[in-house]
C-alpha cells in the first residue's frame, strides 16, 4: 500500500448527507477528503428528488394542457414527448450537477473518485490509496429494496429505471403507496397511463397522518388512480408481453411494467463497516443523538441511519456533524421537526407529529382542520385538500398536516411554528397574504386561537 | 402612551418555555434551549417583551436555573 | 324618520374591513349591524383580488400550454375563450360569495342593503331608517382613480371594466407600473397582447425594493412586456377604432384599450363624513395608530385610511377594532409586518422594510441576496429571480423581497420571520424540505448565519 493521506475529515459517500458534511467542515477550517464512487450528488441529485419533481412538474404541465378548458383556456395535450421531458428533467440535474462541483471546488474539498472501504480504526481505502481521517463519516446512502423472491428485472422495476424510461407504460402497477409509489403513480396518471398501486397497510401514505390519507385517496380516486390497500403482494411474472401480479387474495393484475417502490434499505453491506466493528442493526449503522457511531471519532448522516430517508435530512445530519466535529455543540436534531413533502398531485406536506402520535405522547390533543374550500387560491387552482393542525393540551402546536397542490411549500411556515414552539396566540394576529394558499394556515391558527375568519362551520 | 408595567405575573404551574406572551416564539425556544426561566424575568422591550438581550443576560448572570439540556 | 335601531356597533361597508370587523366582532358578543349599498364582499372579491387572480392563473395555464416542449409536453394553445375565462372567474367568485353570505348569516351580523349615509354622532342612516351604534366604524373603500383631464369611458378603462372583457385587445397601453398595472399587463400578454406599461417613476413596481424593480423589468422584458418608466403621460384621444395616447417625452402609443391603473382614491365623499366633523385629509379618514378617528367611537378600517391598500390590512384593522371596542386591548398593528404580493409572472413578495428604508432607519443594513439559480425547484419550474434579506447592524431581519414564480407563497414564512424578529441564527438550524421554492429562504439565512450551504459565489 501506498503512503496515507491524512486529513481532519474523510467522507465516504458524495450525497446529500455526505456533501453537506464536507462543504460545513470546510468552512469551519477543517481539511476534507470526500470520497464518491459514482456522482457528487448521490441519489437525490441524479436518481431521487431532483428528476422525480422534474417529471412531476411536466406531469402538472399536461394535466394544464389537458384541463385548460375548464380555465377557459383552449389547449390541448397532444401527448408526451418522454425523450423532450427526459431531455428536461436531466437538463436541470446536469445544471444543478455542475453547480455542485463548483461549491466542492470553492470549499476546497479534496474529491476522490472510486469506492472506498473504511477499515478502521479511522482510514478508508480507496483504489489501494489510505485515507487517515482524524475523523470518519459514513455516508453511504441506500438502494432500492425488493421484496423476497421479487427479482428486479425487465419488466419489474425500481425508481432507478423508472426515471429513464424511453415510453410511457400503458398500463403499470405499484407497488408500494409510501412516497416514492405514489409520486410515480401521479407522474405516469398525468401522462396517460392506467395506474394501479398495491399497499400492504390499510392506507395509501401510511406514515402520515390518516386525514392525509383518506384526503390523498379521494383525489386519487377522482384522477382516476386506481388502489387496493390492505392487500399484500404475492408474485409476480414476466412474460414477453407483459407482467402479471398475484395478490394474497387471489385478484391477478396485468401490466406493462412493475414498479417496486416498498423502500429503500442501508447501504451498509460491502464497505468494511461490520468488519470494522462498526454497530448495524438490520443493515442500519446505529448511532447516538450525536450521530456518533460507537467507534471513537466515526461518524454516520443521512439514509444509513434509522429514521427520515430525506436529502435535507442528510443535510441537517451532516452540517451537525461538521459543527460537532469543529467543537461547535450544535443541538441536536429533533427528528420530528424535519419537514416531509410527498409531491404528487395533491402534494401532501407534514411537520411535528400526527393526531395518533400526539395523542400517544399528550394523552389527549386539540385538532382543527381547516378545509381549502374556505381558500380562495386553492380555489382558484381548483385544488381540493386541507391543513390539520394538531395542538397539545395547553401546549404548542405541535403537529401540521396538509394536503393540496402547492402545499408543499406551507411547510416552511409550518417548520418555524412546529420548532419554535408558537402558540395559536401568536400565529393568529399575523393575517396572511391575500389571496394565498398560506391564508389556510393563517385562518387554521385564527380558528384555533378562538379567532375563526373565513370558517365554514 | 404609558408602557405598560413589565408584570410577569409568577405562574409557577407552567414549565419553563410554556407560553408566555411576553416573549415572540423564537426568544422562547431560545430560553428554552438556554435553560432560562422566562417567568423569573422582567421584560425590557416596548409593552413589556421580554427579548433576547433579557434572555442573553439572564445566561451570563450567575443563575440558578441549571445549564441548558442538549 | 322612523324609529332607530340600536346596535353596539355599526359598519358602514361590507367590503374585507368592514366585513372582518363585523365577524370578529360578533364572535365577542356585540351586535352588530353592517350596511353595504352592493355585495357582501366589496372590492376584493368582485372587482379585486380574487377575480385578478382567477386570470392570472388563466394565463398561467396558458403559458404553460404554450411552453409545453420545454417540460417535453405536446401542448398547443390554440387561443384563449375569454367567455369561458369570464365563466371560470365569475364562478371562484360566486361559490366565494356564497360562502360570505353564509357566514354573515352564522355569525348573525344583521345585513342592510342600501346606501348609508353617517349623520354623527353615532348614527348611520340607510333608506331614511337610522341605525345607532354604540361605536360606528367607517368602511367605504376605494375607487379606481384616474389623472386630471383623462375620462375614464369607451376605450379607457380602469381595472373595473378590464375584469369584464369580453375580447382581448390586441394592443393595450397600461398607464401605471404599479400592482395593478403590472398584473393586468401580466394576464394579457399571456393572453397573446402587446402590452405596453408607462409608468412616470423611473421603475417598475416603485413601492417596492430596487431589486424587486430590476428582477421584474429583466423578466418582463424577455416575455416581451415593453415599458417605458420615468416619463409622464400626457392624453389620451379616442378615435372608433382606437385609442392614441402621448407621453411627455413626445411618443405616440396606438392601442385597442388604455387601462389606467394610477392608483386607488378613498371613497369617503358623499357619505356624511366631512359634514358630521370627521376629519379627512386629501379624502382619507384620519386615525390614530389604534384606528379612533377625531370623534368618539367612531373608527375607520381598510382602504380610506392612508397606507397599504390589501384586503388583508383591510381584515387585520377590522378584526383589531372589533377586538377594541370589546375591549381586548389589542396590539398596535405593525404596518410594515403586512406582507405584500403582486402576482404578476413573475412574482414579487415583500413584508418589512427594503434596503432603502432599512438603511435610512438604521443607518446601514447587511443585505444578502439568494438567486434563485441555486433552488433545485426554481430551476424545475424555469423561473428566474430571487431572495433578498436586509438585516439591521447587530439585529434581526427587517426585510424580504423576493421575485420568482409562486414566490407569494414564501412570504408567510417571511411574515412570520419578520414578526417574531427571529436572527438568522434562529432560522438557519431549520433545514428546509428538498426540493422546494422554500429552500431558497432557509438557504439565503444560513448564508446569513454565516454558513451557507448551496450558495454560489
Ligand atoms: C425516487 C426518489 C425520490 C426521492 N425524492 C426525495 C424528495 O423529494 N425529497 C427528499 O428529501 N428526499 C427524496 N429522496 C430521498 C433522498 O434521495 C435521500 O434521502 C438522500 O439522497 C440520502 O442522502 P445520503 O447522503 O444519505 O445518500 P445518497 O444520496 O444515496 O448518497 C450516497 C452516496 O454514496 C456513494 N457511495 C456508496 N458507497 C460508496 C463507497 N463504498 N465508496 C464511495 N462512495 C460510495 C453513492 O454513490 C452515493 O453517491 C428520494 C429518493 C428516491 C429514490
Ligand atoms: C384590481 C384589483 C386587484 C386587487 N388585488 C388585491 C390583492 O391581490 N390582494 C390584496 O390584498 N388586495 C388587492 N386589492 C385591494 C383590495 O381589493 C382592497 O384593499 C380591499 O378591497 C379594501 O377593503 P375595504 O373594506 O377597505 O374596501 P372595499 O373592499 O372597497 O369595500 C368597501 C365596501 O363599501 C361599500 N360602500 C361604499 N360606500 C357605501 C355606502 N355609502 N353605504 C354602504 N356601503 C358602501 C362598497 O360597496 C364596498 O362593498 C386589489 C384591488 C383591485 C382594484
Amino acid at each position: 500500500m501506498e503512503s496515507a493521506t491524512n486529513a481532519d475529515l474523510v467522507i465516504l459517500g458524495g450525497g446529500s448527507g455526505g456533501y453537506a458534511c464536507a462543504f460545513r467542515a470546510a468552512e469551519l477550517g477543517l481539511s476534507v477528503v470526500l470520497v464518491e464512487k459514482d456522482k457528487l450528488g448521490g441519489t437525490c441529485l441524479h436518481r431521487g428528488c431532483i428528476p422525480t419533481k422534474a417529471l412531476l412538474h411536466a406531469a402538472e404541465v399536461a394535466d394544464n394542457a389537458r384541463e385548460g378548458d375548464q380555465f377557459g383556456v383552449k389547449s390541448s395535450l397532444e401527448g408526451i414527448d418522454i425523450a423532450g421531458v427526459n431531455s428536461y428533467k436531466d437538463g436541470v440535474v446536469s445544471r444543478l450537477y455542475k453547480g455542485l462541483q463548483g461549491l466542492a471546488k470553492a470549499n476546497k474539498v479534496t474529491l476522490v473518485e472510486g469506492a472506498g472501504t473504511f477499515v478502521g480504526p479511522n482510514t478508508v481505502v480507496v483504489n489501494g490509496q489510505r485515507y487517515v481521517g482524524k475523523n470518519v463519516v459514513l455516508a453511504t446512502g441506500s438502494y432500492a429494496r425488493s421484496l423476497p423472491g421479487l427479482e428486479i428485472g425487465g419488466r419489474v422495476i425500481t425508481s432507478d429505471q423508472a426515471l429513464n424510461l424511453d415510453f410511457i407504460p400503458e398500463k403499470v402497477v405499484v407497488l408500494g403507496g409510501g412516497v416514492i409509489g405514489v409520486e410515480f403513480a401521479s407522474v405516469w396518471r398525468s401522462f396517460g397511463s392506467d395506474v394501479t398501486i398495491v399497499e400492504a397497510l390499510p392506507r395509501l401514505v401510511p406514515a402520515e397522518d390518516e386525514y392525509a390519507s383518506k384526503q390523498l385517496e379521494r383525489a386519487f380516486r377522482k384522477r382516476g388512480i386506481k388502489f387496493k390497500t390492505g392487500v399484500k403482494f404475492t408474485g409476480a411474472t414476466q412474460t414477453d408481453s407483459g407482467v402479471s401480479i398475484t395478490l394474497e387474495n387471489g385478484d391477478v393484475l396485468d401490466a406493462d411494467l412493475l414498479l417496486v417502490a416498498v423502500g429503500r434499505g442501508p447501504n451498509s453491506a460491502g464497505h468494511g463497516y461490520e468488519e470494522a466493528g462498526v454497530q448495524i442493526d438490520r443493515g442500519f449503522v446505529i448511532t447516538d443523538e450525536r450521530l456518533r457511531t460507537n467507534l471513537p471519532n466515526v461518524y454516520a448522516v443521512g439514509d444509513i441511519v434509522p429514521g427520515l430517508q430525506l436529502a435535507h435530512r442528510g443535510f441537517q445530519q451532516g452540517i451537525f456533524v461538521a459543527e460537532e466535529i469543529a467543537g461547535q455543540n450544535p443541538k441536536v436534531i429533533d427528528e420530528a421537526g424535519i419537514p416531509r413533502v410527498t409531491y404528487c398531485k395533491p402534494e401532501v406536506a407534514s411537520v411535528g407529529l400526527s393526531e395518533a402520535a400526539a395523542k400517544e405522547k399528550y394523552g389527549s390533543a386539540e385538532v382543527f382542520i381547516y378545509d381549502l374550500a374556505g381558500n380562495g387560491k386553492s380555489q382558484i387552482l381548483k385544488t381540493t385538500g386541507g391543513v390539520k393542525l394538531i395542538k397539545a393540551p395547553d401546549g404548542p402546536v405541535v403537529g401540521v398536516t396538509m394536503v393540496g397542490e402547492r402545499v408543499g411549500e406551507l411547510i416552511g411556515e409550518a417548520q418555524l411554528i412546529y420548532s419554535w414552539e408558537a402558540y395559536p396566540e401568536d400565529v393568529a394576529p399575523l393575517i396572511h397574504a391575500h389571496p394565498t394558499q398560506t391564508e389556510a394556515l393563517g385562518e387554521a391558527f385564527l380558528a384555533l386561537a378562538g379567532k375563526p375568519l373565513h370558517v365554514h362551520g | 402612551e404609558p408602557v405598560a408595567a413589565p408584570v410577569a405575573a409568577p405562574a409557577p404551574v407552567q414549565a419553563p418555555g410554556g407560553y408566555v406572551p411576553l416573549a415572540k416564539p423564537p426568544v422562547r425556544k431560545l430560553a428554552k434551549d438556554l435553560g432560562v426561566d422566562l417567568y423569573a424575568l422582567t421584560g425590557s422591550g416596548p409593552d413589556g417583551v421580554i427579548t433576547r438581550e433579557d434572555v442573553e443576560s439572564a445566561v451570563s448572570a450567575p443563575a440558578p436555573a441549571a445549564a441548558a439540556p442538549s
